[in-house]
């Protein structure tokens, strides 16, 4: 179902064309990551620390190298000292342990050699010394007094002080008089949450093939969800040239955010430069669960006052993520995600904490979730304490265009409103709740961003075009940017060829993250076709012998009067013969990225005899502006929505007291199976973003955040009890339950 | 690693007795996410599925002969099998995936040693019969006498499961079985329970209660079968008193473990409720049955 | 004069000022003089923050033009999944 | 570094049938069926996931019924039929399934989407016409992060249409 604002009739955009990467993708064809082998490759394997936090006193190799197909070993030695102050010594260090391995999993030594399980042999045939840290595994663990130091290269960002310490982000934000407002309340309510860490799951295992020729210069052939950042990250770890690096993006399976940053590349690179051979590491399923970012693990306290006529008045809490081995920003981006609700006195610290696990990487709309999850739980305990309807409760506070954002600075149109009626008018909403079963809501929404795009539109000799971009298409963006060629050209969508193309084919493109592909490089997209279609009525008029002001082009073809239309490819074919190829590039920073809302509902039924929960029915709103194809954008609802029931319900990191992840495979690591779940229904509403040709806003990081706050809902209401630790898994809830 | 697939069981027990180091497999299921966590290789394996005996159902002369390494899928898909012990072949039927269902057996599941083996508490409260080859024949055990605790067997070096003996269950018989996992599929079970029962009018006449992943090993827990034993069934269901008897006996034999699946007040609880319902399905198979 | 808009975390930089009014044709140029205001909140700003102005965010917005009755508002950076 | 190698590696000759060719490979003995499709077959349709058998992506069909080609030891082949998700097309014509996963939006990054649609045909080829449950269950054993399932699910509810409705 669609919930369309007036706009403009389109002929291409909305519609659902078959995907153009689809064909090689059921049939097998498409190469990812792993699917490629460069002749003469040999295989890459790692050592990684057993320990969760230890001083890496000597590292022997000599034994290694002298074993079957070994070909060449790098251990952090071979790495060059990146500053304090670079931003990727991090991402360096991370991905080779220099002075201490900081946690279980920490890559401390590669090999090269003929086969993988040569590689792995001697790979473990390398002898460490090591003297063993304390480790520090928990938010309480980072932040008690005295507490030992989990990196001490760790500096508190933005806060000007040079000093090591745990914390590595402290953002407060502030508005209006909290305590006034909860003196005046009559309404207050306070609870403690906490959540586990999560990963983002995806199917593929990271992996990469690196050939280094003689003349220095690498080709690398990677899954990720940005080559242009592996290319630049890699060279930034090496201190190489970053025009030493080629980097071609392979298909990408999956990323969710965990593949917006590199583990495996730089290594290669160097194994390949020793040994003279491309080198391919493919990562494990255990390697990618120990050692590849989760999501943080999170503790907070929100306490939220209210008026008896359900006016929330303000807000009050704390909420830490444990962030894992290096300075990461989840604090402070969490900051950015508490911006639903006018509230006109707010008092809030969010903190980051350094902990001995693997170092955390984005998750979809990353640090919303958590935060989602504690206050919206809240929310609807006061709409429980005030008998009211947890929809007309939201709305009544629900902000607006205008309304401050928890930053600073007015909200441009938003859809949230929107979102809750269209829950409220739905079909779910309005049926009566099934017998044993109960209903929540939730809600959550993500800034979205904008960034660097380019494209590159070239008009083929017979008319068809060619679409090239440098976002990786992690769900459908191709058919996307065809879409809105297709649009503007005025020509069949599979007239058009979308191609991801490598950092030297195409202008630099950031990361497809944050939701940004079909906003921002498809506003590149649209601003290279409509250069295009002025160069082509110039043409047109030409050949039509008329002047250039009297051509308008009209559904992909020029018009001038007393003239026949002349098509595209009329005008493609005599190319040549009245200026030369027909080509195009445009590239951009694009602002102006709108926030998108979601409104989430779910009926549950929970046994109380085992604990279990059972999601029966689940309804998604979200406003996604403009959906150009519409089948992608209620896939991306379908999939947030899936991973949130998921974090929910059973995913967590069970590690031990030495920080060595118990659960490393997808057998005891329990993401949704397709009889977990039920069909997840999708309303997509269409409020416009103003700043985009189109109006489209990201939709990919929003479906994630309200689901916990979801189901813990729906389950309170069934059980009487508020659930306020994620995951929610059966031995969970039988305990909470037992507490009744 | 060298690979052999022997025809006969007699070719397998010389492989076997030639090589120390060697393995036999029949679904790999286990063994292959073994050897991936650092179990080390074996110098041999010895793959059972080309030995016909061991892939083959029989019911002759009241009696239900299984090979070892027959997948669990043609055990589900058996009707006969199914109806006469739905409890087992519900529990063989639990083991992983439908494409793990294809390789998955009810002699890897036993002589794997997990005390979380779906179909193995079924396989004992049936008093299932192992027929095992040793070094120069066969010798036959009860099923609950092969796993002796996580990850070992009573089994000797050269040994392995050949086939597994049942015999038709008595008139007026039903089993079942029932697992807890967090997920709907593809989970370690948390706890099972497999409960058989033999009804006579309206009375239980006979009973067995098998635990799982409550212990070591799969536990026959006599004074849970004796609650039930006696028991009314009058009007289709159990008698609350032997139902909460039932689960305080089925409670009290859990002798589990914290760990990454489940904590033991979590395991205690649920096998008491899982040997209820287990229960009061049972009956109600052994009702319609009789 | 355009309005610079300090979220929280940027105050204690600023004398725990949020709205501070200073010269500049770019949002650069408003930098430049609220360090000079305030030393140290230059290099604060430039490293973690964007700015929105009429409601939209602009990464790196050093080089934006701002009309002089603008209201700028300093915000983090932000990033995605 | 050492020129040496070779290794004391056990190679088995394997002849089988893939995707309906007679093939003959040489394999290391403790090689996956998988490995062996992808590294020497150049058939890399079936991914990795995981290598535990948890995740499906490698899923083919061995003599008619679906495997995790990880779990499964290369030599294991020996005589049998195996069709990976390059079998499944006939020609140029695509299966119905492949074609409702593309109309039906069935796959975003594409990944999984190998083991799912060999998972699918063999339960359709099997059960005609499958309830959503049974759709469900006999898909439990692929993980896909990327759809919840949602539109997968309706893809193999169109193409059991679609094939009932041929096989009329």
């Amino acid at each position: 179902m669609t919930i369309t604002e007036d706009r403009p009739a389109y002929k291409w955009v909305g519609t659902r064309p078959i995907r153009h990467d689809g064909y090689d993708k059921v049939v097998g064809k498409a190469r990812f990551a792993a699917d490629r082998n460069f002749p003469g490759q040999l295989h890459g394997a790692f050592l990684r620390s057993p320990h969760g936090h230890a001083r890496i006193l000597a590292i022997d190799t000599a034994a290694a190298e002298v074993m079957p197909g070994v070909k060449a070993v790098v251990t952090g030695a071979d790495f060059p000292d990146l500053p304090v102050g670079n931003p990727e010594r991090d991402t360096g260090i991370n991905l080779m342990a220099r002075d201490a391995a900081l946690y279980v999993g920490h890559v401390v030594a590669a090999v090269a050699a003929s086969t993988r399980a040569e590689a792995e042999a001697a790979a473990a045939a390398i002898e460490v010394r090591y003297e063993l840290l304390p480790v520090v595994l928990s938010i309480d663990e980072s932040m008690a007094d005295g507490a030992p130091l989990a990196n001490p290269d760790n500096r508190t960002a933005f806060s000007g002080s040079d000093d090591p310490s745990n914390l590595a982000t402290v953002t407060p934000l502030e508005r209006g008089d909290v305590d006034a407002a909860f003196e005046a309340a009559d309404v207050v309510v306070e609870r403690e949450f906490d959540t586990a860490w999560v990963h983002q799951g995806y199917i593929e295992p990271h992996a990469c093939v690196v050939d280094v020729g003689p003349d220095g210069r690498a080709d690398v052939w990677a899954s990720s969800q940005g080559h242009f950042r592996v290319r630049s990250q890699t060279a930034a770890v090496l201190d190489w040239d970053t025009a030493r690096i080629k980097v071609t993006p392979a298909e990408i399976g999956g990323g969710f955010g965990g593949k917006t940053t590199i583990y495996l590349e730089p290594v290669a690179a160097l194994l390949s430069e020793k040994s003279g051979r491309p080198v391919k590491i493919v990562m494990t399923r255990d390697e990618v669960l120990r050692a590849t970012g989760p999501a943080p693990a999170s503790k907070s306290r929100i306490r939220i006052a209210a008026t008896n006529d359900g006016e929330l008045t303000a807000i009050d809490g704390w909420i830490g993520y444990a962030v894992g081995c290096t300075n990461d920003m989840a604090g402070f981006v969490g900051a950015m995600s508490v911006a639903s609700y006018k509230f006109p006195n707010l008092k809030m610290e969010f903190v980051g904490a350094l902990t001995n696990t693997p170092r955390s990487a984005a998750y979809r709309a990353p640090s919303a979730p958590q935060a989602a999850f504690a206050i919206e739980s809240v929310i609807d305990e006061i709409a429980q304490a005030l008998d009211m309807d947890p929809i007309e409760l939201r709305l009544k506070n629900a902000v607006v265009e205008g309304d401050l954002t928890s930053m600073g600075g007015p909200h441009p149109r938003v859809g949230f409103v929107e979102c809750l009626e269209a829950i409220r008018d739905s079909e779910h909403y309005r049926s009566s709740v099934p017998e044993g079963a109960a209903r929540g809501i939730g809600t959550g929404f993500w800034f979205n961003i904008g960034e660097q795009s380019s494209a590159t539109v070239n008009l083929n000799e017979d008319g068809t075009a060619t679409v090239i971009t440098g976002s990786p298409d992690i769900g459908g963006s191709r058919a996307s940017m065809a879409l809105m060629a297709a649009e503007e050209l005025g020509i069949d969508v599979h007239r058009i060829t979308p191609v991801v193309a490598d950092t030297e084919s195409v202008g630099f493109t950031d990361v497809t993250e944050g939701s940004r592909a079909t906003f921002a490089t498809g506003m590149a997209v649209v601003n290279a076709c409509r250069e295009l279609v002025e160069e082509l009525k110039a043409r047109a008029a030409t050949i039509l012998g008329v002047g250039a002001d009297a051509v308008e082009w009209v559904d992909g073809a020029a018009v001038a009067a007393d003239k026949d239309p002349l098509p595209l490819a009329g005008i493609t074919a005599k190319a040549k013969g009245t200026g030369g190829p027909l080509t195009v590039t445009a590239s951009l920073n694009a602002g102006g990225a709108g926030p998108s809302f979601a409104v989430h509902c779910c009926d549950v039924v929970v046994d109380d005899e085992t604990g279990r929960v059972e999601v029966l029915r689940y309804t998604t709103a979200q406003d996604a502006g403009t959906a150009i194809h519409p089948s992608y954008v209620e896939g991306q609802m379908q999939g947030g929505t899936a991973q949130g029931i998921g974090w929910a319900l059973n995913e967590e990191y069970v590690y031990d007291d030495d920080g060595t992840m118990l659960n490393a495979s997808f057998l005891d690591y329990r993401v949704p199976v397709a009889s977990d779940l039920p069909m997840i229904e999708t309303i997509i509403v269409e409020v416009p973003n103003p700043a985009h040709p189109y109006g489209v806003r990201g939709v990919g990081e929003t479906g994630i955040v309200p689901p916990m706050a979801t189901i813990a809902n729906a389950v309170s209401r069934a059980t009487g009890v508020r659930l306020s630790s994620l995951p929610m898994s059966p031995p969970k809830v039988l305990a909470a339950l037992d507490e009744r | 690693m060298r690979y052999a697939a022997p025809a006969t069981v007699e070719e397998a027990q010389a492989l076997l007795a030639d090589d120390a180091d060697a393995q036999v497999f029949a679904g790999a299921t286990d063994l292959v996410p073994q050897m991936r966590a650092g179990r080390p290789a074996p110098s041999l394996l010895v793959d059972l599925k080309r030995i016909d005996r061991l892939t083959s159902v029989t019911h002759e002369d009241g009696r239900w002969t299984i090979g070892a390494a027959t997948p669990t899928a043609d055990l589900t898909r058996n009707e006969a099998f199914t109806a006469a012990f739905p409890g087992l072949s519900e529990g063989a039927g639990l083991i992983g995936s439908d494409q793990i269902q294809n390789r998955s057996s009810l002699g890897g599941n036993l002589a794997n040693a997990s005390p979380a083996a779906d179909s193995v508490p079924a396989l004992i409260a049936n008093d299932g019969q192992a027929v095992i080859a040793t070094a120069d024949g066969t010798r036959t055990v009860p099923a609950a006498e092969v796993a002796t605790g996580p990850g070992h067997t009573s089994l000797a070096d050269g040994e392995f499961i050949v086939e597994f003996t049942l015999a038709d269950p008595p008139a007026g018989t039903g089993d079942a079985y029932l697992r807890m996992i967090p997920r709907t599929e593809m989970d370690i079970a948390i706890v099972g329970a497999a409960v058989r029962v033999t009804v006579d009018g309206d009375t239980i006449s006979d009973a067995t209660v098998v635990l799982g992943a409550v212990a070591p090993t799969a536990v026959v827990v006599p004074d849970a079968a004796a609650a039930l034993v006696g028991a009314s069934v009058a009007g289709g269901t159990l008698d609350d008193s032997a139902t909460a008897a039932l689960a305080e006996a089925a409670e009290a034999a859990c002798d589990p473990i914290d760990d990454k699946r489940g904590t033991i007040a979590y395991r205690r609880r649920v096998a008491g409720v899982l040997a209820r319902r287990a229960a009061a399905i049972a009956v109600e198979r052994a009702r319609n049955g009789a | 004069m355009p309005r610079a808009h300090l979220m929280t975390p940027l105050r204690r930089f600023a004398d725990g000022e949020s709205v501070i009014e200073v010269e500049g044709a770019t949002v650069g140029e408003m930098i430049v003089e609220l360090d000079r205001l305030f030393p140290g909140l230059g290099e604060m700003l430039t490293m973690g923050s964007s700015a929105a102005v009429d409601g939209l965010i602009h990464a790196e917005p050093e080089f934006l033009a701002v009309e002089p009755d603008a209201d700028v508002y300093f915000v983090a950076p932000l990033t995605g999944g | 570094m050492s020129e040496n190698t070779t290794t004391r590696r056990s190679r088995t000759h394997v002849s089988c049938t893939v995707n309906g060719d007679q093939v003959d490979f040489l394999a290391d003995d403790g090689t996956s069926l998988l490995d062996a499709l992808r590294d020497e077959l150049d058939l890399t349709g079936a991914k990795e996931g995981c290598g535990t058998g948890d995740c499906g992506a490698c899923t083919v069909l061995v003599d008619g019924r679906i495997n995790c080609s990880c779990l499964m030891f290369a030599p294991e082949a020996e005589g049998c039929d195996i069709v990976t998700v390059e079998g499944i097309a006939e020609g140029d014509h695509l299966h119905p399934l492949q074609q409702t996963f593309l109309e039906g939006a069935a796959l975003q990054c594409g990944v999984c989407t190998p083991g799912f649609l060999v998972s699918a045909k063999a339960l359709l080829d099997e059960n005609p016409d499958p309830t959503e449950t049974e759709i469900r269950y006999a898909l439990a054993g692929n993980l896909c992060r990327c759809t919840g399932y949602d539109k997968i699910v309706r893809s193999v509810q169109e193409a059991a249409v679609q094939l009932r409705g041929a096989a009329r």
